[in-house]
């Protein structure tokens, strides 16, 4: 049972999405997600339950956070939901990022959405003062997410395609512009491109790491194959990106095709 | 409603019986503790789904469907969205018949309800193949001979529509297979009792129906198609008025038991589908959205056969007519 | 989105050009100011939808089926609702051809908009019948042959899925009547396209599809069918994805233009349908829920075409393939 | 635009909907219909609009009431409606019950939720103090409309199946008990075996009247003829329940088929 605690406009058809939950099976991990059924009562229209990443968590005030974009017609009735309103979750899903990456030199980039699960992320990762590097479109967009590092106490920087923050550029501009000191393990999470551009400079680097890929499931639990990942060891050996992933190691799975 | 008329109820929650017998043409029949069959391609081996409930409490459990070879599938996106159904082309990936009775069948050994194998083919050979690999195999009480399916190229489709064809393969199968034999019939055909009729005299000892309707979605910013394969298969609720009609204009052409299926989602669909005249029901895209969702519709059947005071769920079958 | 780009819009609402023109295989074309028609049967012959808004704005506006004697329809219920769409059983109640004629075609010179009969038989020699006695009646655009309605007992249906009776009635139709020929397909059959192909050699000046999918629905309570007539067609977003994948099929391999329907709702839908390949569309059971939808519709794909800077509404048909 | 003011259950699983409009496009008469949008947002299940008669009405508060029983999934949504709500209407449709039948004597007959159309009708013949006939199956079912019509200040009487109030037994039973004085007018509205019941007795003796009959709608605005009701004068010329109907003159429809 998911309560909903507010659900507001923090950008540009940005949502911020609190909940106060009875009890979770299971604590959610950075990286994992949750399964939302958007029709209520008894509607059959929308159908399917849509993703969304963990974008924050309490356990002692039993608070479960998510930050989504408004894109079609299952966000769009999301956003109008009201505060008092009950929610229907599965989760939490899916493999998490790894955590055991204390005291080495992380970094830790997204574009877009991708920038939700960095920061439950980020936080566990506190501890090793990880470097936060993020962009969207526009600055508008980075705002809440740029207040909510900020709090946190981490080193970030930002970037926008249409205006010059940091830098004027996307995500990947921003790091690799400041990639001066190889760093030990990359997570990355946003577009596809990014995380194939990350993805290809980190392997021939040598640099170890962990992407979220972003794929349409079905069902978000392993029954269904329609989230199913190329491996690239072997063509016909695929992965689920609702339960082997959505996080990969890096060079695990063929990005074109996911 | 049942509260009202508590004192007058003689059936009570443990009178009930559920139970299916689903008869063999020649063979042994095959006997549900209740009438909820998983449809194949929608709850995998059976595994993710058991994190959410014991799934022995199901008549019988179907496995994703599988081919000669491994097959790595279609590419993605395999899945949109649209009103109250889903279109997939998933497009049969599967780890092929011999990895599936190397490392899935072995797994189902834990369970105790009966296991059916669905099978595809891209020839009539590709059927034989995988009826004779699977002859024998005590993990399995029978098959489900999927005709229909519509994201193969050149493949089940064009078998499914042509009853020739599969009276054929029905035959064939039957020589080489000894357990209970299901042939799943495509909707996409003008007169699906042809098909039924052409398995019932193939030695089918039931027909499923039914697969998904072929159908497509158009993502109108990119201006194309939504699914990498273009075309998929169409499920869920927005089909099943089309299954219910296939089943009730089945029921009293053919002599072999009718699996029911397309939309299914709680126990008034099973109801309605077992009027119509199906003996079971399969339960597929409901259990995406409701890993849980057998158990629900199960509590559902009970209501009803107690507010209706029906001891046995079998007497309904056809009750429509 | 359209806000954000302001500045660089090039397209306004001004410039916009929705007209369409269905060419015709021989005889004169018929031009449409934007894409909407009405589709039959679900608007009724126009005047309770003029209560609600100018239906001149429309493309064309499409009449309740006629057959050559009155007919009074089917018994009630003759309406069920399903997930997201809903099965009907109307059985073609009309006042017959003459008093189509008579009382009906008046009324309808106060439109301005292009208007199309929609003509049913119970036999091929209804069709001549009904298309003779429209011939050359100023009021019509055209007719719409409906061989496709799966209402009427041995009728429509039986027609609509066998190729060679679509060419005989439309080949026959095409001889007598000399105004717009639209043939009406039925989608409960194995390959469309060989219907569709059968209407073009024929001599039909475009095709439309989908008429409704046969389907039922059964009252778990009263284990009986909904519709006194058991059957129905199923119509509504349901249908949609199955529509829209026969448009998509049919693209190609017809050089006449296509009317799409099946669920059009929005504007969003009506480019689906023209992406796929629809030269226009059909709009159905959304009048009978949003009678001012047709409105909404138009203004929706004016936010597309300035969102995607397209001028020509027309250059968009087949643009997914 | 209509917004929901109360939502409440005033019996067992019957509600009663109070909602402020901010203007209608005519005033609706006693008989009349609005045809109710079920789903909300962009769902589209259900799909059909569902026909509620109007229970009350008042211009000047800008008040419009509905009484329904949930009996299905419409209906059952419909009873999980928040106060504040917006509600998507059309109305009001369908013919009106005549309301020239000033000082004459009538009998106003009701069974099951055919009674919520009455009393807006009552509310309007209270001058001629009608005499009111209210039948359900159970007592409790009535409480609500007995506290409405005893407000009235009219004659009424109760009659329920399953406890004895005036008397046990039927709308129809309680109706034929009292018609010592032949009335002049008879307004009916309830299942088909009660409108057919009366219907047959009224024409017998003579005695003017209409039924408001309930029929499975499309549209009900007369474009679909999901509600086509047989006329008796001609089996092929039909009549719309909700553009010529509801209400008919008794003896103008054949009720069996409706
Ligand atoms: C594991 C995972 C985590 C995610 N986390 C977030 C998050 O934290 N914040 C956020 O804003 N978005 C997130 N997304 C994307 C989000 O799920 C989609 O934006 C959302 O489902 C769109 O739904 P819609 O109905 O508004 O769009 P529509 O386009 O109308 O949706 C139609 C269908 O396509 C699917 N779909 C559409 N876009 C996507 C997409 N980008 N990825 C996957 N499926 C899609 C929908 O789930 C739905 O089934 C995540 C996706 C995945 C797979
Ligand atoms: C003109 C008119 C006025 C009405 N006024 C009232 C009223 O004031 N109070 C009240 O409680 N009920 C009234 N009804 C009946 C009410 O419309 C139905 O009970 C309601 O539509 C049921 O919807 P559901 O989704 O809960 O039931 P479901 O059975 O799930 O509905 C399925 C479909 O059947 C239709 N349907 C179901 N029952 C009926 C019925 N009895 N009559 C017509 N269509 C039905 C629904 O509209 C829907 O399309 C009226 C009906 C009509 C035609
Ligand atoms: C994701 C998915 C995968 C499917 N895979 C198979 C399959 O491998 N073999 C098969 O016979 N049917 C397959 N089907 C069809 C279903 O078994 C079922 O026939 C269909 O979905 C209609 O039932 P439903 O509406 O309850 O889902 C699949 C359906 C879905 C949605
Ligand atoms: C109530 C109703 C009546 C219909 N009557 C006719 C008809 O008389 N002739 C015809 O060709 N199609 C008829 N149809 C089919 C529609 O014209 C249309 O083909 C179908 O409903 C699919 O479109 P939609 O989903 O937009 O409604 C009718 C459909 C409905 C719902
Ligand atoms: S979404 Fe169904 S298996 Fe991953
Ligand atoms: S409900 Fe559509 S005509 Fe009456």
């Amino acid at each position: 049972m998911f309560r909903v605690i507010a659900n507001k406009e923090v950008g540009p058809n940005i949502f911020q999405l609190v909940l106060k939950f009875d009890n979770l099976k299971q604590v959610p991990q950075p990286g994992q997600f949750f399964n939302l059924k958007i029709s209520q009562n008894e509607s059959l229209d929308p159908l399917l339950r849509r993703p969304l990443s963990v974008f924050d968590f309490e356990a002692t005030e039993k608070r479960l956070e998510f930050v989504y974009r408004v894109v079609g017609k299952g966000t769009r009735i999301l956003a109008r939901t009201k505060v008092g309103n009950k929610l229907d979750l599965i989760g939490p899903l899916g493999n998490p990022f790894s955590l055991a990456q204390k005291d080495k030199e992380l970094n830790l980039i997204g574009g877009g959405m991708g920038i939700a699960p960095l920061y439950y992320l980020a936080k566990k990762l506190k501890a090793s003062q990880p470097k936060v590097y993020l962009g969207t479109a526009s600055k508008a967009e980075l705002k809440f997410f740029e207040s909510k590092f900020k709090h946190l106490g981490l080193e970030y920087q930002l970037a926008a395609v249409e205006e010059k923050l940091d830098i004027k550029g996307t995500a990947l501009d921003l790091w690799l512009t400041n990639l001066q000191k190889k760093p030990d393990f990359v997570y990355c999470c946003g577009p596809e491109k990014l995380l194939a551009a990350v993805e290809k400079h980190c392997l021939e680097k040598n640099i170890a790491g962990e992407i979220s890929v972003e794929k349409r499931m079905g069902c978000g639990i392993g029954v269904c194959l329609s989230c199913s990942c190329q491996t690239k060891l072997d063509e016909n050996k695929n992965k689920r990106a609702c339960v082997e992933g959505p996080v990969f190691a890096m060079g695990e799975v063929v990005l074109s095709g996911c | 409603m049942a509260a009202k008329n508590s004192e007058k109820l003689k059936t009570s929650e443990n009178d009930l019986n559920m139970s299916i017998k689903l008869k063999s043409q020649i063979k042994a029949d095959l006997i549900l503790k209740n009438p909820l069959i998983t449809a194949s391609g929608t709850c995998g081996n059976g595994k993710a789904l058991a994190d959410f409930y014991d799934i022995n409490q199901l008549g019988a459990f179907t496995t994703k469907g599988i081919t000669v070879e491994a097959q790595p599938g279609n590419q993605s996106p395999r899945i949109a969205e649209t009103a109250a159904g889903i279109i997939n082309s998933i497009g049969l990936e599967n780890p092929g018949i011999d990895n599936f009775i190397k490392k899935v069948l072995p797994e189902t050994k834990n369970y105790s309800l009966p296991i059916l194998a669905n099978i595809s083919g891209y020839s009539q050979a590709d059927f034989l193949t995988l009826a004779s690999k699977l002859e024998k195999r005590k993990e399995l009480a029978g098959i489900e001979v999927n005709l229909s399916c519509p994201n193969i190229k050149g493949g089940g489709m064009v078998f499914g529509t042509a009853p020739e064809k599969v009276y054929q393969i029905t035959k064939k199968v039957r020589e080489i297979y000894s357990g209970y034999i299901i042939v799943k019939l495509t909707p996409n055909i003008t007169d699906i009792t042809e098909t039924a009729l052409a398995a019932e005299k193939g030695g089918a000892d039931a027909v499923a129906m039914i697969n998904t309707l072929s159908a497509m979605k158009i993502d109108i910013d990119q201006q194309k198609p939504v699914l990498a394969n273009t075309f998929g298969g169409l499920s869920g609720p927005a089909v099943k008025p089309v299954a219910v009609k296939m089943v009730y204009q089945s029921y009293k052409k053919l002599s072999i038991p009718i699996l029911g299926l397309g939309g299914v989602s709680s126990g008034r669909d099973v109801i309605e589908f077992m009027l119509a005249g199906a003996a079971a029901v399969e339960i597929g895209t409901i259990n995406m959205i409701e890993p849980t969702a057998g158990l629900r519709i199960i509590a559902e059947i009970k209501e009803y056969l107690i507010k209706h005071q029906i001891k046995n769920l079998s007497t309904i079958i056809g009750a429509a007519h």
